[in-house]
């Protein structure tokens, strides 16, 4: 929403961000048939193994209900949680190593039978199993589990140093640290319940079997997603999902761009539907040139980061010097434009995006948008490298025209960028292997919940880096003093406390300069005319909150 | 003339068969068409057989296998001593300046993209001629066949049905061969270019020793340039020998028969003659009648001409052979 | 009415190196019941004049008047003298192989020429195929007409041609050379066939060829051309007994005969064809022509001579009309 | 009379010999040159050919380079859609610029001509040449040349060309790249026309004048180079023309995988893909390279049937 | 022919293999790891070795290419325990991503495969056969011009933009139908045909260009033949002159190139696809390939090799009867 998203040096005087007060269409009327335009299927509705925008949104609003749950609104109220199938918001003990949640009274299956807390503690239980990889490991890293379990599937459950189940409507989760914030956590999928009887190991995911206000009529994998209501569903037990459709059809076939072109012609059908993913930075003129269509834009802030990565263990960029050298020579606002400019991207001056400094954002080094090129040379002469130097930059095919506005920055100060530009499948590999990855390539990150933790460890702990298959800490940072810090931060009770040390961190990295923040991403969605109720969460990367989506009217 | 006794033979050919595939009738295959069965010549250098017979009865299907154009199904060719039925097509192509094939159909066998000057030089390349000799070959052929160095720039579909049959004749004579196979070289012309184009035959054989299987169906000019005659029915020699034995005293009654047909460029003597009418219908190589294939048209047949195949055996003077069970002496 | 009056046809190719003029100006007619014999040198026009009455020239000028039952066809819309192609007027080509199309049957071939004119079934059509090609003396027809030009041989697939252009009963017949790949035997029944229906009914036949035997076998009338232009016209047994334009004569020395005496030469006119491109001046045989050798005269070379009368039924182009009589 | 004497040659006959025998190709030229439309032909390209190679002037002239990001003439609010109308086209830039980044689009669509040009050009007459050559000889040998052949086809039409090249990358990264274009679009994309040929040259072989040639002891190698191409050329000239549109577009998508020139280098295929999304709001980017390559098409189109009816004897005439 | 079917059938079966062997190699020389992507975001060595090991891709590729291939014979058994899936004959393993047999996968995507490709082929060959057929007919006239501005515009833009425009004035200003949706023939034959109008015709004018234009230079010369002289000289109509007697031999080009682009289109058309929303096979390709779903591409790139080998071996066998000389060989 507007708020946050103002403050950043770049101006969004045209008022691109979604207008209004963030809610486009009203109050929706109940019934009706939702219709969602897909490029693509789930990659996992598993509720174990969903851990990608906007799957989880997705899920976690329609289909499974978790302990606790964020809010359905736009902006900061967002980011508050509140109780889902849980009571509360847990009870910390333990010097908050142990929480202890309760469920609610008559929560029901799609089937009506009872939902349990096992059926907890066993998807808890299914995300250490590696039939199911892929879903958020939170639960991995924080409970008291063996080492060596290898969750339920072949019969081993976990005992009560890990999770206890006294009744059928308590849970209790035992943690090997005090984590503050876990009250967030058990709002990921993988604190749904999923009943035993109904395993269908990685099957699972063509059915999950629902507790969320629908249920799965068909499935054609690709094809097409139809949810009806779920009759068993209590909304009385839930504070945050409205469920206004009757029904909800999900069409996986359509490309990206004529979903575009479809949702900006407007006709039929489509005036009752939404976009699944982004709209394409191409279609972007289409659509803010055009007032009527402009007013069906959903964008807000989606708080991730994109940077530009320097690998720090190999020479040149070994040397702090080159990388602030090139932090002061990018044209930010150039690269802006090559993302879809203010209407997509914002730009970014730190790592931690707004959500995770309090809703503003942090200017740490106060560069002009369009760099400072003196600075820069300067910086270049101080690393002993003002004759300039030749290194590669890997992004995906995708992001030609990024690699292209990095190139064009970072000639200015004599840095020759070859550009790797290769299929997104091998991005990845190629970046995380050692012997592989180039000097530069572009990366994001997202929070999972608005927690400093779900952040600066996955980037910079130089603890999680390894030669091949390095996922996280991509710039290979390693600074013994910043690991040391994150391991205190994780043990801080107070999450007052462990968000301004966050802050304190993210300064101290950007000191170093291990990579270049660029943009906070947008995410830009159009919906039908006939929808009411859209509006970004600020949680699931800016998607369209499904909980209280619907439409406007109903034939 | 040649006997017995002549020089080695240029060509032998022994037991030629050609059964091609049959088409399918519905989903029933039915055996194949015995186009040419169990044919035997020799041909000596500087010889000219003449090769006559029914329209469809295998004579261009000989020819073509003559020079290999056709792989024989059954029997050999020896020429010059090689089997050429068993050679390779790379080894075949040494020999092939020296066997060469005239068409019967000009248009056909003439590339439409290629210039006449092309066509007839082809050949002389294969034989690996210097390319200035090649054009002065090429328009020496040209004006030998009767036609004139201006059209060696066209196109075969610029030429009259007998001019088109003279460039195959200036190709095939081109390399100065050892044998020519000529199927009707001289039937799309006029009887004093056909005179031209036998009198060139005739000095190219007196003067270069070429051997000549002259296949056609005018028994006039067959008569002028043969020395030996082969009368083929059905897939098989039914009479060979002399020409002038042939000529005179036909042996076999198909033989007969066809020299009685002969028309006469007198419109008089054409109305006065009489001519001997094969009765029955014409025989086909896919369905031959049982025995002699001549008899259910043959005005002398009998019991056994029904039932026994009669075999090539001598019967008369000069080697001449017959294939009938009661030949006329 | 006679069948066929053709008046002055000229017909001209543009090629690359210039003007063939290939028929220059000539005239003749049919009758019902009547055939007219053309010979000529090769190369002397006679398939370019047959080609141009049935109106098959593309890319070529065509001048002149064809007139078939008093109809002009020559500027006449195409699709009258469509209708008339094939139905009235048959053409059986010189080349048989490349006229005939090789990826279709001879069947289909023939029985689609009959489905188009008589709209008969598919099934009637080819049992006329059928019936057509035992006519023409193809054993086993109904087999034969499944196959193939390829699987022919050369004489069958120019019965295959005559078949064709016989089936649909035609009035007049134009035949190129239709019989120079059949054995005296086949031709004998074939020709016999052409004079079945001429009498019978009344067919007009122009028959090319080169086998003087079969002019004298089936001609009424004889055309004889030379250089593009006709040079003698008479009834068969006057050109024969009486030629009078020395090529005429030239042609009827060089016929190799049966009764020949053994090891004489065939006599062949001297010289070579004239040239299309740039003709002799005047009359086209004076280069080769021994009247002309011996007297030699100014109107040889002056302008082509024209057809004269020599009497009512016999006409020659020469300019020594006294000398060659 | 005569008994067969010398046949007497005459003199005058022999007037034409002192001209110089015109070879098909030759002749084929010169009925080409009296053809005005083949000319137009000829003219477009080598107009585009010029073009591009004095593209370094020409650009030194209006200022502007392929590379050269102009961010002023965007606007980043509307998506980065060019400043002012038409696409941006001013005195700065004298064709407009792209969209997101600025670049000049006259400057592009010069420089994207040299690689597009050159990349289509030279993969069209390496994937004829292969293509027809394996095609005529499968076609004509038959046999197990022909099974070898036309399985090594199969392979190669069903080959994953698309995880091949991206597999490709890994192992050649620093390859040059558009000799790697030309050559990975040449070894997927032969298989098409050397089938087509393939089929007609089993069709010509069974040819009268084939035989002909056979007997007359000229060697394979001849007989497929003057009895069959020659019948082959009509086909193989509308295969080259109509394969540039398609060697261009798969230029730009191999550029897409990664295999193809590296950004910011520009290519005409790349500009038409990415400027085909902005067809509505800046049609200018789009109209620009869809002519420049539809007009190379055209002139080539045009340039090909006068060639075909040049080499064709008969004109075309029935 | 059974012999030839026989040997073409082990051919394929062999080409098929060879297919398979070198997609394996491929997938092995990959960067992409799919066990890595598999694990999903932020997944530590240990356990993407165990992901890795779970999906049976820690053992050597020749055993893991032994393992594929016997399987698609013989099926195979997924995972272990209790959740273990067979799957059966034909198996081509399981996707990665949806757990599906990818067989089912495949077959299920298919039908809208299918209905695109033969739905734009008939229209391709429509256009491409007609305006061929009329640009020969008017050579060099303004209606020939105009077809190939026609034709090769349409070749020359990409095929979005084609697909863009169509449904722009269909859809949007014209509104003569609604936005397309896939719909089963079996569901609804009208709805199915009207909502795939556009992808057809999309598809067709992108591939048409190349018929049309082989089309016309294939009739111009076919009608230079003296034996459609014949077919004039019959009487036929004009028409059935060129649509029968010209176009024949064309067709010899046009089939080999329906063959390879219709087999290719089987496996789906990505591009057109995605554009209109259709369920097909291209478009699970795509996805599957972003998403490293090994076995799935796999199996796609084997049903494209199977449909590209078969249509050409049917086209091999059309070849005898369009030109009935290629029987010989
Ligand atoms: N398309 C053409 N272009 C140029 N010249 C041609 C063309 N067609 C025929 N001619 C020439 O016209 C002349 C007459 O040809 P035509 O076919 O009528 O001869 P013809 O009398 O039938 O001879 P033949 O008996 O050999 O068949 C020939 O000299 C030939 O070269
Ligand atoms: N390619 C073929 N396929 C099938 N049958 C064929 C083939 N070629 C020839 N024949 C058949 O073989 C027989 C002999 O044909 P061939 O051409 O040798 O006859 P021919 O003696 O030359 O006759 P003609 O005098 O009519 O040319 C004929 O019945 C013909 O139909
Ligand atoms: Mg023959
Ligand atoms: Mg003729």
């Amino acid at each position: 929403s507007s708020s946050k998203s103002n403050d950043t040096s770049a101006d969004n005087g045209k008022g691109i961000t979604t207008a209004g007060d963030g809610i486009i269409g009203g109050t929706p009327v109940r019934g009706g048939t939702l219709h969602i335009l897909s490029n693509q299927d789930f990659s996992q509705l598993d509720p174990t193994r969903n851990w990608v925008e906007p799957e989880m949104d997705f899920g976690l609003r329609t289909l499974y209900r978790t302990l606790t749950t964020f809010k359905a609104a736009p902006g900061a109220t967002g980011l508050e949680i509140v109780p889902d199938l849980a009571t509360d918001l847990g009870t910390p003990s333990d010097g908050a190593k142990t929480w202890t949640f309760h469920l609610k009274d008559g929560l029901k299956y799609e089937d009506g039978s009872p939902i349990v807390a096992d059926d907890i503690k066993y998807n808890v239980e299914r995300s250490f199993s590696s039939e199911l990889p892929g879903g958020p490991d939170y639960a991995k890293q924080y409970l008291n589990a063996p080492a060596g379990y290898a969750g339920p599937l072949k019969g081993q459950r976990l005992g009560p140093e890990a999770i206890e189940v006294p009744d059928a409507k308590t849970i209790i989760f035992h943690l090997k640290r005090a984590v503050a914030e876990f009250g967030y956590t058990v709002t990921l999928p993988t604190f749904a319940p999923v009943p035993i009887a109904k395993e269908a190991g990685a099957g699972y995911s063509n059915h999950p079997f629902s507790s969320g206000p629908y249920k799965i009529d068909t499935y054609d994998r690709g094809k097409q997603l139809v949810l009806v209501r779920n009759t068993n569903w209590d909304p009385a037990s839930d504070p945050v999902r409205k469920a206004y459709p009757d029904k909800i059809v999900v069409d996986q076939t359509l490309g990206s761009a004529g979903i575009a072109d479809r949702l900006i012609a407007d006709q039929g059908d489509d005036k009752d539907a939404i976009m699944y993913s982004d709209l394409t930075p191409a279609k972007v003129p289409d659509v803010i040139t055009n007032p009527d269509v402009k007013s069906r834009l959903v964008s807000d802030n989606s708080n991730c980061t994109a940077m530009l990565n320097m690998d720090n263990s190999k020479a040149p960029f070994d040397n702090q010097k080159l990388r602030l050298a090139v932090e002061y020579a990018i044209d930010k606002e150039a690269f802006q434009s090559s993302v879809g400019g203010p209407a997509l991207a914002d730009i970014a001056t730190t790592y931690l995006p707004p959500e995770l400094t309090g809703g503003t954002s942090v200017d740490h080094f106060k560069i002009p948008v369009s760099g400072d090129l003196d600075k820069a040379k300067q910086l270049m002469a101080e690393a002993g490298l003002s004759g300039g130097l030749n290194t590669e930059i890997t992004v995906s095919t995708g992001a030609k025209q990024q690699a292209e506005a990095i190139q064009a920055s970072l000639k200015k100060i004599n840095i020759n960028v070859t550009i790797d530009a290769v299929d997104p499948s091998v991005a990845n590999s190629i970046i995380g292997d050692k012997n592989k990855q180039t000097g530069l390539a572009i990366v994001g990150w997202c929070p999972d919940y608005p927690s400093g933790a779900t952040f600066l460890p996955m980037l910079f702990d130089s603890r999680i880096i390894t030669d091949t298959g390095n996922q996280g800490n991509k710039s290979r940072f390693k600074d013994a003093s910043v690991d040391a810090e994150m391991d205190r931060i994780a043990t801080l009770s107070d999450v007052k406390a462990a968000n301004d040390a966050w802050l304190a961190l993210d300064s101290k990295i950007m000191d170093a300069a291990p990579a270049v923040p660029l943009t906070w991403q947008k995410k830009p969605l159009l919906v039908g005319s006939n929808i009411a109720g859209a509006f970004a969460h600020p949680v699931w990367s800016a998607e369209i909150d499904y909980a209280t989506i619907g439409l406007k009217s109903v034939k | 003339m040649t006997t017995s006794t002549g020089p080695e033979p240029l060509l032998t050919v022994r037991d030629l068969g050609m059964t091609f595939p049959a088409p399918r009738q519905g989903m029933r295959r039915t055996a194949g068409i015995k186009a040419v069965d169990g044919v035997s010549f020799d041909v000596r250098p500087g010889e000219t057989l003449g090769l006559v017979g029914e329209s469809g009865c295998g004579k261009s299907t000989t020819g073509r296998m003559l020079v290999r154009l056709l792989d024989p199904t059954a029997g050999q060719v020896d020429f010059q001593g090689n089997d050429i039925t068993r050679l390779s097509q790379r080894a075949l192509r040494p020999l092939r300046s020296k066997m060469q094939i005239i068409f019967q159909d000009p248009f056909a066998s003439l590339n439409p993209r290629q210039p006449v000057r092309q066509i007839i030089s082809a050949p002389l390349r294969a034989q690996g001629l210097a390319a200035g000799e090649i054009g002065r070959e090429v328009r020496e052929l040209i004006q030998l066949v009767g036609l004139a160095p201006e059209h060696l720039d066209r196109y075969p579909h610029q030429f009259s049905g007998g001019q088109a049959q003279r460039i195959g004749i200036a190709r095939a004579l081109a390399t100065r061969p050892a044998l020519v196979v000529a199927d009707e070289p001289v039937s799309a012309l006029d009887v004093s270019i056909q005179a031209q184009i036998v009198g060139l035959m005739e000095r190219l054989q007196r003067e270069l020793g070429v051997a000549y299987v002259f296949i056609a169906h005018d028994l006039a000019v067959v008569k002028h340039l043969s020395h030996r005659v082969a009368v083929m029915y059905l897939g098989r020699i039914v009479e060979i020998g002399e020409k002038a034995e042939v000529y005179a005293n036909p042996a076999h009654p198909y033989t007969k028969a066809l020299l009685s047909a002969v028309p006469l460029p007198d419109p008089a003597a054409e109305r006065a003659r009489e001519r001997i009418v094969l009765l029955g219908d014409p025989p086909s190589p896919a369905n031959p009648p049982s025995g002699c294939t001549f008899h259910p048209r043959c005005p002398k047949a009998q019991e056994i001409c029904r039932s026994e195949p009669p075999l090539l055996t001598i019967a008369g003077p000069g080697q001449r052979q017959v294939a009938c069970h009661f030949p006329e002496s | 009415m006679t069948l066929l009056e053709v008046r002055d046809l000229a017909v001209e190719f543009n090629t690359a190196e210039g003007l063939v003029q290939a028929v220059k100006g000539v005239d003749f007619s049919v009758g019902r019941g009547r055939t007219l014999g053309l010979v000529g040198e090769s190369g002397s026009g006679k398939s370019v004049t047959s080609l141009a009455v049935m109106g098959l020239h593309r890319g070529a000028r065509v001048t002149g008047s064809v007139k078939f039952e008093g109809t002009e066809l020559i500027g006449a819309p195409d699709e009258d003298v469509r209708k008339l192609r094939g139905r009235r007027i048959a053409m059986i080509f010189q080349d048989a192989l490349t006229a005939l199309h090789p990826y279709f049957t001879i069947g289909d071939q023939i029985a689609e020429a009959h489905r188009e004119h008589f709209g008969s079934s598919y099934r009637e059509s080819w049992a006329r195929a059928v019936e057509a090609l035992g006519e023409v003396g193809i054993p086993e027809p109904a087999r034969r007409a499944g196959e193939h030009p390829h699987q022919f041989s050369g004489g069958m697939r120019q019965r295959a041609m005559i078949a064709l252009a016989l089936s649909c009963e035609p009035e007049l017949i134009i035949a190129d050379e239709p019989t120079t790949a059949l054995d005296v035997t086949v031709q004998a029944q074939v020709l016999d066939l052409l004079m079945k229906l001429k009498d019978e009914r009344g067919l007009g036949i122009i028959m090319i060829t080169h086998d003087l035997g079969v002019i004298a076998r089936v001609a009424d009338e004889v055309l004889v051309m030379y250089g593009g232009a006709a040079v003698e016209q008479a009834s068969a047994d006057t050109l024969f007994s009486a030629p009078r334009h020395p090529y005429t004569r030239g042609l009827l020395d060089s016929l190799p005969r049966l009764d020949a005496p053994e090891g004489e030469a065939l006599r062949a006119i001297p010289g070579s064809p004239p040239s299309l491109l740039s003709p002799p001046a005047g009359c086209a045989f004076h280069p080769r022509c021994a009247v002309y050798a011996a007297d030699p005269q100014d109107a040889c070379v002056a302008a082509r001579p024209p057809l004269r009368l020599i009497d009512a039924a016999h006409r020659s182009a020469c300019v020594h009309q006294e000398v060659t009589a | 009379m005569t008994t067969t004497a010398p046949l007497p040659v005459e003199p005058a006959a022999d007037r034409q010999g002192a001209q110089a025998p015109a070879s098909p190709w030759r002749s084929a030229w010169r009925r080409l040159r009296r053809r005005p439309i083949a000319l137009v032909g000829l003219g477009i390209i080598l107009f585009f050919v010029l073009t591009a190679l004095l593209a370094p002037v020409l650009t030194a002239i209006s200022g502007f380079g392929p590379t050269d990001t102009d961010k002023h003439a965007i606007d980043p609010y509307l998506g980065g859609l060019p400043r002012g109308t038409l696409g941006g086209v001013s005195a700065r830039h004298w064709l407009g610029v792209e969209p997101m980044l600025g670049h000049d689009v006259f400057a592009r669509l010069l420089y994207g001509a040299q690689i597009s040009l050159l990349v289509a050009f030279s993969a069209a007459l390496l994937i004829t040449v292969v293509g027809v050559t394996l095609g005529v000889v499968a076609g004509y040998f038959g046999g197990r040349i022909d099974s070898v052949i036309s399985r090594f086809m199969d392979v190669m039409m069903s080959f994953p060309s698309l995880i091949f090249m991206i597999a490709l990358l890994s192992v050649v990264k620093n390859a040059n790249r558009v000799v790697l274009l030309i050559v990975v679009m040449s070894l997927f994309t032969w298989p098409y026309i050397a089938r087509v040929i393939r089929g007609q040259t089993i069709s010509l072989k069974h040819r009268e004048y084939v035989e002909a040639a056979r007997a007359s002891g000229t060697g394979s190698a001849r007989i497929l180079l003057t009895e069959i191409l020659p019948n082959l050329s009509s086909t193989v000239i509308v295969y080259i023309t109509l394969a540039i549109p398609g060697l261009i577009g798969s230029e730009a998508g191999l550029t897409y995988l990664g295999v193809g020139v590296r950004p910011p280098t520009p290519s005409w295929g790349q500009m038409i893909t990415d400027s085909a999304v902005y067809y509505k709001v800046d049609p200018m980017f789009f109209a620009l390279p869809c002519t420049c390559l539809f007009l190379v098409v055209l002139a080539f189109t045009l340039l090909g049937d006068a060639l075909r009816d040049a080499l064709d004897p008969k004109g075309g005439l029935g | 022919m059974t012999a030839f079917l026989l040997r073409r059938l082990l051919a394929i079966a062999g080409t098929l293999l060879v297919i398979c062997a070198v997609t394996f190699t491929i997938f092995y020389l990959l960067p992409t790891d799919p066990a890595l992507q598999f694990c999903g975001k932020d997944c530590t060595p240990d356990r993407v070795e165990l992901v890795r090991k779970q999906m049976g891709l820690d053992a050597p590729m020749i055993v893991q290419f032994g393992r594929y291939v016997l399987a698609v014979f013989a099926g195979r058994t997924m995972g272990t325990g209790q959740y273990a899936v067979h799957c059966g004959f034909p198996c081509f393993g399981y996707s990665f991503q949806s757990g599906r047999p990818v067989w089912d996968l495949m077959m299920d995507r298919f039908p809208a495969s299918l209905s695109l490709a033969i739905g734009a082929a008939v229209i391709w060959l429509l256009i491409g056969l007609s305006a061929g057929v009329l640009s020969a007919l008017r050579k060099n006239s303004w209606v020939d011009r105009t077809l190939m501005v026609g034709t090769i515009g349409v070749a020359a833009v990409p095929v979005y933009f084609t697909a863009m425009i169509l449904l722009y004035v269909v859809v949007t200003v014209l509104g003569l139908i609604p936005y397309p949706r896939y719909v089963n023939f079996t569901d609804s034959p009208v709805g199915w045909a009207q909502n795939l109008l556009l992808p057809w015709i999309t598809l067709a004018l992108a591939t048409a260009a190349m018929y049309a234009r082989m089309t016309r230079s294939s009739v111009i010369e076919t009608l230079a033949e003296p034996y459609v002289r014949t077919a004039r000289a019959k009487g036929l109509p004009e028409r059935r002159v060129v649509t029968k007697h010209g176009l024949r031999p064309a067709l010899t080009a046009v089939v080999t190139m329906l063959g390879m682009d219709l087999g290719g289109l089987l496996a789906g058309a990505v591009i057109t696809e995605s554009l209109f929303g259709l369920p097909g096979v291209g478009k699970l390709f795509a996805d599957s390939l972003n998403k490293a779903d090994q076995p799935v591409v796999m199996g796609i790139t084997l049903l494209a090799a199977f449909f590209i080998v078969t249509s050409n071996l049917v086209v091999d066998i059309v070849y005898a009867w369009i030109d009935p000389r290629a029987r010989l060989s």
